[in-house]
């Protein structure tokens, strides 16, 4: 899976660089987000841009790098969701729960 | 069974039980919708909720279905029935109650249980049942 | 048969015989070739290269292959078996000598003729023979 | 099938606004180019452009408008080759038979 990290004003950022969020990649997405809050990364921003399509098990993962940076007291934001993907996200409620930005610029200006 | 006088199209799939085939799968499925008579204006829209249903189908069908020697193939089934795109995902495990699935819980964020919500929500018609060949996931969309 | 112990993967499919589902089986076997394991380099050749034979036997198997009350129906199977990737498009009508066609003439500049061309060109292993499920083109391409 | 016809300098134009041809459309192009030397047209170029797949078919309906532009004594050129379809015209040696020009401006511009 293509995970690129990149460190910004003292913000993480995550770029997933994948077409595709699925329980074939999901698994290693949830162990990526939980290791850079581990590694001390703060405020993380997540760059879905280049997502296409993303399932249940891809939404849990990013639901799992949510409550733990709660439990850490820090930042967890999405940014660059596809229309469709955001449709997931609707659908099952989810944009109410997450920090969503329409790109990276937007995101990384908070 | 799957096979009526009234089927226009059959595709029957046979994978490895392996969530690599997840994308091929979703793809076919995609690339079936997309393809489909007329010019439903939310074409797209369909072709992305037939490549989730079947990823979440396939996903539970590896995850849950495991229980015998057949196990490490997965069968999955597209057609076009009358006006219905039908997906058969069969699963060779224990099988389970699918109407007692739970819608799910907002407030709980749970990191799991939205497959079935995906499937219910974006097919027409859903039922499981036990077959002679397996337990199966039936789910079809009218595309008409 | 065309299912053995070291079929990985398997795709059986029935379509209309009509030319307008060329598409979709085209790209099904596209898609297939796509996400194959390994990074093989040239993998959008190959994928490009599999949807053009498929297109091409499909086309033939609706034009020359109608001959008996199955004829509404074309039959493709796609398979992994051991290291090669399978294509197998069954027709019922007379059959033909497939060794006999020749390469087409650079010079005459027939607008026919080229479909057998491309799909020895760009397969590993090609037959065509008789069997009791009709005739059957069969193409291979290694995969590794 | 989406064809689309234009005038330009005396030239006529013809964009293939498909990402396919194959034994399905070919025989509609095929008419079509046909039907535009028979209304006079002179001199055309076929745009392939958004044409990212060919078969034997389309082969074939291109050449029959080549042949028919011999007949009538007029050029017949092709312009916007991807590399993929380019790919099949080297395999089957009509890139040698067939005036290809690189881009519509180059087509044009001879
Ligand atoms: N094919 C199956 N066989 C057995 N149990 C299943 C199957 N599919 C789903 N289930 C059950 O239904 C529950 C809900 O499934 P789903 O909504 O896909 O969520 P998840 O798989 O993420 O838990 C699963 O937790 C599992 O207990
Ligand atoms: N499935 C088939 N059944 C009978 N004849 C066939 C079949 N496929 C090919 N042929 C014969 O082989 C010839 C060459 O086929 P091909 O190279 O595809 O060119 P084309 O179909 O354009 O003539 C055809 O003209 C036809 O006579």
């Amino acid at each position: 899976m293509k995970l690129v990290t990149e460190q910004r004003d003292g913000r993480t950022l995550l770029i997933v660089k994948e077409g595709r969020l699925d329980a074939h990649n999901s698994g290693e997405l949830k162990d990526r987000i939980l290791k850079l809050f581990e590694e001390g990364g703060r405020d993380l921003v997540v760059d879905l841009g280049d997502v296409q399509f993303i399932d249940s098990s891809g939404l849990g993962a990013l639901l799992s790098g949510h409550k733990n940076a709660i439990q850490r007291s820090t930042g967890f934001a999405l940014a660059g969701l596809q229309p469709r993907v955001k449709a997931m996200f609707e659908l099952t409620r989810l944009q109410r729960v997450f920090e969503i930005y329409p790109g990276l610029r937007e995101a990384l200006d908070v | 069974m799957c096979t009526t006088s009234e089927t226009i199209l059959n595709l029957d799939i046979m994978v490895p039980s392996q969530t690599r085939y997840l994308r091929l799968i979703g793809n076919i499925a995609e690339q079936l919708a997309r393809d489909l008579d007329g010019e439903k204006s939310d074409r797209e829209a369909l072709a992305y909720h037939l490549n989730l249903v079947v990823t979440e189908a396939v996903t539970n069908a590896i995850q849950y279905g495991c229980a015998n020697e057949r196990k490490d193939k997965i069968r999955i089934l597209l057609s076009i029935e009358n006006s219905d795109l039908c997906v058969r995902v069969y699963d060779y495990g224990q099988g389970f109650d699918f109407e007692a699935v739970p819608t799910p819980d907002i407030d709980e964020l749970s990191e799991r249980g939205r497959g079935i919500f995906f499937i219910r929500s974006l097919m027409d018609h859903v039922e499981y049942r036990k077959t002679e060949s397996g337990n199966v996931l039936e789910m079809k969309k009218r595309i008409t």
